[in-house]
């Protein structure tokens, strides 16, 4: 019994006498409905953004200008790392161990079906829950198993490299820049959805800006995850010949 | 069909949760690194099942993805600790 | 050509089962979703595509599959839980000689043992799958092989080779 | 008719399922080292995950009134699928690493890729 | 002459083009892979935010009332909204034009090869600085803070190989981020407590939600918004960080640090405290706010004499200059702290000066460093004299913030003075003994550079863009402090009008933005 | 009573996790333990932020209609969780991965330049760097 | 209601163990580990509020990119805290 496994019990039982004691003595008024702002989102949501799921409608349409910057965020975080990593590739297509054959063969089955329920994702982001960034990250992960499972270099080799992969994602954001900028033209503001796009295509219920947003986001997201991986598992030894301090 | 469905839960919950809280203790003893991992796996695939059953318990078709996200990606999680274990380094 | 058929069926039923709906949308984006994975993945998925051609390979992966579920792992999961709460236990890696030669076929006799309680692969060296077993019989590796892997190895061979 | 039996076949898939895991957790607390435990995770991850979700679908699919039935047995089944071709990677790699990198103590009866590795 | 009307539906523009050049400029360096290309459209994308940002202060000034943003057409609080102010726009004005300058300045400073993302890290943190002073919606401050935070982080980071400049980013990074997340937690309890989360709804649901729990709520709310806001600014307890991060990284983005980027905190407070708070009149709610503005003032006067101080004893000149900033920004919250027209109105042209002096300064002696290879200031004596005209931008600088008369320092540490003296006699002199210890250093610095004998070979080095940029600048500065002074009726038209706007004048500002508000 | 008690429980124990991480930034020794301490911070004050938006309701399903025509808008109104935190969250999620990814980069290059990760001697490499340029 | 009741105490309780565990382990990769068992935990609390667009984005996050990024990072620094 360490001292850290005591602290932790004492923790522990205080919160929960505290917690018991709080509410005998003040059994406070636990909230039961709903805000009237949200109200507002969850009735509307339909009818201004011709999408049936508020959350979607509000990241994307009603708040869209949050997300468009949250994108920016990550899209500089990246380039900041990929400022500081400025190192060769080449050296991932030396040595490649990679890992079992049950684990390979998996991973080529399970990329698939990554894959497939990614698209589902994000082509239902209007529709249901999910969107850009969750589809977009469960892209990623079928690149980033594939990359431990069959060495980076696997994917040096078919051409993938974390500057086409930047390069990626800031022709995506710029698509969806360019989605956020084009009711400028017609004089209205930024991220304007409704009043510029069309809620359905051919009767596909496409809530207009939203499903552009959608994709352009989930395509930036897996571009930009995997360029993350692959800068960082590019080996140490490279490192050390070349640039040290 | 309602009261069936509580019925169920009624017997489920406690299975699930107690088997939810013996995986815990297991992650957080667990002496070493893939006794842990192993765990964390055992864990989420039986909230996966669990959090999957709260979507008919709530009766609604929405909750469904959630599960499958949890699943694959301490799938990820595994894959990442053992190719470090092996290799100490992941990207090779 | 079949390949690419093959690998978007497979994508187009998995994007519309999790949709869980047959609109038109669901439908439209699926054709389109199919079309453009298949066309990117299946060079790398499909090794042979004769095999493709027969059907009765999938029957049997169909039956494998419902027996493997309810008889083997059912016999198998018991033998554990009788082990859990009597901690009879005599754990050990035995060697386990393997035949069947194309990789869909050892990963199926792998994931398969791995799958059944009280068995799981942990390396695999030319022709041998060394298996952690829970209880060893007989370290052996024909007897293990009796014991272990012959019929999964019977049915991934009548599968995939 | 048939959905009752639906609902009633998946329900008991749910419970048993809830058993397996339950003494699959029980296991995993039990059993003195990881290379026994992954066994006990194995029972989690099939019985005890696998097919519960499969009794989740046709649970889903056997109540008539809930909405979006088929959405719910869909993914369902689709992560049952994903489950089961995870699940294996996941222990075997597991017992990959610990053995390569012999982060486990543990004495067996017979070590057969250690005596090979050694040779 | 364009509508006010038409104005405000571009104002959203004026963040969003810098973030879109970023966007593209990946694809324009893979095509192009030339670094004048690069810099040019970084350049342009700078001007186009400039040239917006000129039309919207021109807006806010031919009416009498902010001019008012709605992001996707959607009115507060159920979208986001800019609120725009005289005060915002003289400040996002000259942001955007120090930022044209900054950019043209790293046109010559920067030579190494990873400039595409050093371009693509000065848009994106052109965006955030322009968004922070735009909106007026609490949580997309939250997010353009992110914004400038994480550009700034990688951009103190810039030098890789270099350790200081890795670890001091670092460093930044932990507390910067620390300091959003508390931030984010205080949107949190705003939303659950008040339901809103723009400014101006939010003032007006402080005059009719009110019991103990929403008291301590805003309490929370407050305490949690300063300490975000002065981890940004880095005033006094929080203002470790700083002297770290602005030297280590390279000469254009110490200034842009300095100049710009330490104001965030102080816009946002300024945002929190008069434009979201200005119902409050008494009460338990007026005593919090009273105790938060106090409490600014407080940290402004303690960061103000420790600046102070340490700066006098640095060999490092960039170091200097860095605690030269702690020292101003602790003026700069002491004047934000008074809550009054006059207080604001110091404020918002210190803030000017300052900015411009800084990068000014920063910009001149990084000439110096570049050209001496080195940072310490005995090193770097006389080479003010090699370089006529990075000498004069540091006279003028120096001259400015040490607040020599015909310079614009003198009028804002003036106004700065006689509004202070009015809250208090005892804060004012602090900060005249602040001011009177860092003239000392201002002088050090002034002195050791232009009039030293010089003890180190130079490069000659070609600086075109440089030296335009410095000439510039020092000519802004000389015209802005001889304009300002001799002409006050122009200074009460442009910084008066803005703090009256905003404090006299702010029922009738918030009536008319509350005119844009649906409320659900 | 048992909603009062899970309300007060979750807010005290977002608390004391809240402390507990700020503990592990303000104390842990090495730079890689205060980046795990800051995702926790981060991934608590998110999870708070949610709460702030959380209400008693059974069951509590989340805010999507089932079809485009807008049917079962009063069961929405009484039953779905609220959209506006979660949006936001889902901002601040994006934004605490950004920042910890450019940290976890930093981390890398410090280790490089300084053959620690321990913050104290990290700092001292600091203190003995000449300053040139 | 009893069923998210149980997950509105369980998850909490769970998770102050972990994020415990994470903050004052030595060996970092069992941090991590314990790190993604706080994840895991947290996002039971989201799922029982019913915020499935957060419990998707969250567990992507923390779950797997957390850990994959300190895995990466371990790997290339060091493994203990001394």
């Amino acid at each position: 019994m360490s001292r850290r496994i005591i602290i932790l019990i004492l923790l522990f039982t205080a919160t929960l006498i505290a917690s018991f004691t709080a509410t005998i003595i003040l059994n406070p008024a636990t909230p039961s409905e709903l805000k009237g702002l949200a109200k507002y989102y969850v009735l509307n949501t339909i009818n201004e953004t011709a999408s049936p799921e508020a959350v979607t409608a509000i990241v994307w349409d009603y708040r869209g200008l949050d997300t468009i910057y949250e994108t920016l965020v990550l899209y500089l975080a990246i380039v900041g790392g990929l400022a500081m990593f400025k190192m060769s590739e080449e050296a991932l297509l030396k040595t490649r161990i990679g890992l079992t054959l049950l684990s390979k063969t998996s991973t080529k089955i399970v990329a698939l079906l990554i894959a497939s329920i990614a698209a589902a994702i994000v082509f239902h982001g209007h529709l249901s829950p999910g969107g850009g960034f969750p589809g977009g990250s469960a892209v990623a992960v079928a690149s980033m198993i594939i990359i431990p499972v069959f060495a980076a270099g696997t994917l040096i080799e078919k051409g993938v490299s974390s500057t086409k992969l930047v390069a990626i994602r800031g022709a995506a954001l710029t698509a969806l820049g360019l989605v956020a900028l084009l009711p400028v033209v017609k004089g209205l503001e930024i991220v304007t959805n409704q009043r510029f796009y069309p809620a359905s295509i051919l009767g596909l219920p496409i809530s207009g800006s939203l499903s552009l947003y959608n994709l352009f986001e989930s395509l930036a997201v897996a571009s930009g995850f995997t360029a993350i991986a692959l800068y960082l598992s590019i080996p140490e030894e490279a490192h050390k010949g070349g640039s040290g301090a | 069909m309602q009261e069936y469905v509580e019925l169920v839960m009624l017997i489920g919950t406690p299975l699930y949760l107690t088997a939810v809280i013996l995986y815990s203790y297991r992650l957080i003893r667990g002496p070493t690194i893939p006794d842990m991992v192993l765990a964390a796996d055992a864990l989420s695939y039986d909230l996966a099942v669990f959090l999957m059953a709260l979507a008919v318990y709530y009766k609604t078709p929405f909750l469904t993805a959630p599960p499958l996200m949890l699943a694959l990606w301490v799938y990820l999680l595994d894959v990442y600790v053992s190719k470090y274990l092996v290799t100490r380094e992941v990207g090779v | 050509m079949m390949k690419y058929i093959v690998v978007g069926l497979i994508v187009f039923i998995v994007y519309v089962s999790f949709a869980g709906s047959t609109s038109p949308y669901t439908l439209a984006t699926a054709t389109i979703i199919s079309g453009v994975l298949s066309a990117l993945t299946a060079k790398y998925l499909v090794v042979d595509e004769r095999k493709l051609m027969e059907p009765w390979r999938l029957l049997v992966l169909i039956y494998y599959f419902f027996k493997y579920m309810t008889i083997i792992e059912f016999k198998a999961h018991m033998d554990v839980v009788k082990r859990t709460f009597t901690m009879d236990i005599k754990p050990g890696i035995v060697k386990v000689p393997v035949n069947a030669k194309s990789r869909y076929a050892r990963s199926l006799i792998m994931g398969s043992i791995t799958n059944t309680p009280g068995t799981v692969v942990v390396d695999e060296k030319d022709d041998y799958f060394y298996v952690n077993w829970i209880y060893v019989s007989s370290p052996d590796p024909l007897e293990a092989k009796k014991a272990i892997s012959e019929e999964f190895e019977n049915f991934a061979v009548k599968i995939f080779d | 008719m048939i959905e009752s039996i639906l609902f009633w076949l998946g329900s008991a898939l749910f419970i048993a399922g809830g058993v397996f895991d339950l003494i699959g957790a029980i296991g995993m607390v039990r059993f003195p080292n990881f290379y026994v435990r992954l066994h006990a995770a194995t029972i989690g991850g099939i019985y005890g995950a696998v097919l519960p979700l499969m009794g989740i679908s046709l649970m889903a699919i056997g109540i008539p009134e809930l909405p979006g039935r088929f959405a719910i047995a869909g993914a369902s089944f689709v992560t049952a699928i994903v489950l089961l071709v995870v699940a294996p990677v996941g222990s075997h790699i597991l017992a990959y690493a610990a053995h390569k990198s012999k982060s486990v103590e543990w004495s067996p009866v017979v070590d057969k890729l250690l005596e090979d590795e050694e040779k | 002459m364009i509508e006010p009307q038409v104005i405000e539906s571009f104002i959203g523009l004026a963040p969003f083009i810098p973030a879109f050049f970023g966007f593209a400029t990946p694809v324009l360096y893979l095509a192009a892979r030339n670094k004048l290309i690069v810099f040019s459209f970084l350049l342009s994308g700078l001007t186009l935010s400039t040239m917006i940002s000129i039309l919207v202060a021109i807006g806010t000034y031919a009416t009498e009332n902010p001019l008012v943003f709605k992001a996707g057409g959607w009115p507060a609080p159920i979208g986001i909204v800019y609120i725009v102010d005289r005060f915002s726009a003289v400040l996002g004005l000259v942001s955007s034009f120090t930022l044209l300058l900054i950019g043209l300045y790293s046109v010559s400073y920067i030579v190494d090869d990873a400039y595409p993302w050093y371009a693509i890290l000065l848009l994106g943190n052109a965006a955030g600085i322009l968004g922070v002073i735009y909106t007026g919606d609490l949580f997309n401050l939250f997010v353009m803070l992110e914004v400038t935070g994480v550009s700034s982080y990688a951009l103190v980071m810039y030098y890789r190989h270099r350790a200081d400049s890795i670890v001091s980013g670092l460093k930044y990074a932990f507390i910067g981020s620390l300091g959003t997340t508390l931030y984010l937690l205080a949107m949190g309890l705003l939303y659950s407590y008040y339901g809103t989360l723009n400014t101006i709804d939010f003032s007006y649901k402080l005059q009719y939600i009110t019991s103990p729990a929403h008291a301590y709520a805003f309490g929370a709310i407050m305490i949690l918004a300063l300490w975000a806001f002065s981890i940004k600014s880095g005033v006094f307890p929080n203002h470790f960080w700083l002297p770290d991060a602005h030297p280590a990284a390279p000469t254009p983005i110490s200034a842009l640090l300095s100049g710009l980027v330490v104001k965030t905190g102080l816009v946002g407070l300024y945002k929190v405290l008069y434009i979201s708070t200005w119902s409050i009149s008494g009460g338990v709610y007026g005593s919090i706010r009273e105790l938060t503005a106090l409490a600014a003032i407080i940290m402004g006067a303690l960061s103000a004499v420790f600046g102070a101080l340490l700066m006098f004893i640095q060999r490092d000149v960039k170091r200097l200059i860095a605690y030269s900033t702690v020292m101003n920004l602790g003026y700069l919250f002491m004047g934000i702290g008074c809550l009054t027209r006059s207080g604001l109105e110091a404020t918002l042209y210190y803030t000017i000066v300052h900015s411009l002096a800084k990068a000014t300064l920063f910009m001149s002696a990084g000439v110096f460093i570049k050209a001496a290879g080195t940072r310490d200031l005995d090193k770097l004596a006389g080479l003010g004299s090699r370089y006529p005209v990075a000498g004069i931008a540091l006279a003028v600088s120096t001259l400015t913030l040490a607040g020599a008369p015909p310079l614009p320092g003198f009028l804002a540490k003036l106004l700065l003075y006689e509004a202070l003296f009015e809250k208090s006699p005892v804060i004012a002199i602090t900060m005249i003994i602040a001011s009177a210890i860092g003239l000392l250093s201002y002088m050090r610095l002034f002195y050791t550079i232009l009039l030293g004998v010089p003890v180190v070979s130079w490069k000659q080095l070609d600086f075109k863009c440089a030296k335009i940029v410095l000439l510039l600048l020092s000519i802004v500065i000389i015209v802005v402090g001889i304009v300002f002074l001799f002409n006050p009726d122009f200074l009460s038209k442009i910084i008066g009008a803005a703090s009256t706007q905003s404090t006299i004048n702010i029922e009738k500002y918030a009536e008319y933005v509350k005119g844009t508000l649906r409320l659900p | 009573m048992l909603e009062a008690f899970t309300y007060i429980l979750i807010i005290a124990v977002l608390g004391l996790n809240a402390l507990v991480s700020i503990y592990g930034i303000v104390y842990g020794r090495s730079l890689v333990k205060k980046l795990i301490s800051l995702t926790i911070l981060s991934d608590t004050v998110l999870v708070a932020v949610i709460f702030a938006g959380f209400y008693y309701a059974y069951p509590i399903v989340p805010p999507v209609y089932q079809d485009l025509a807008g049917a079962g808008r009063e069961f929405l109104v009484k039953h779905a969780s609220d959209p506006l935190p979660q949006a936001l969250v889902l901002t601040g999620i994006v934004i605490g991965l950004a920042v910890n990814a450019l940290i976890a980069f930093g981390i890398i290059q410090a280790y490089r330049l300084a053959k620690t990760t321990d913050a104290r001697k990290v700092v001292e490499v600091l203190s003995g760097v000449e300053v040139t340029e | 209601m009893i069923t998210s009741i149980l997950l509105l105490i369980i998850a909490p309780l769970l998770s102050i163990f972990f994020v415990y565990m994470a903050v004052t382990e030595k060996d970092l990769l069992k941090a991590a580990a314990y790190s993604a068992g706080q994840s895991i935990a947290y996002s039971i609390l989201l799922q029982a509020m019913s915020t499935p667009d957060i419990v998707m984005t969250y567990i992507a996050v923390s779950v797997g990119l957390y850990s994959a990024l300190l895995v990466f990072v371990i790997s290339k620094t060091e493994r203990f805290e001394r």
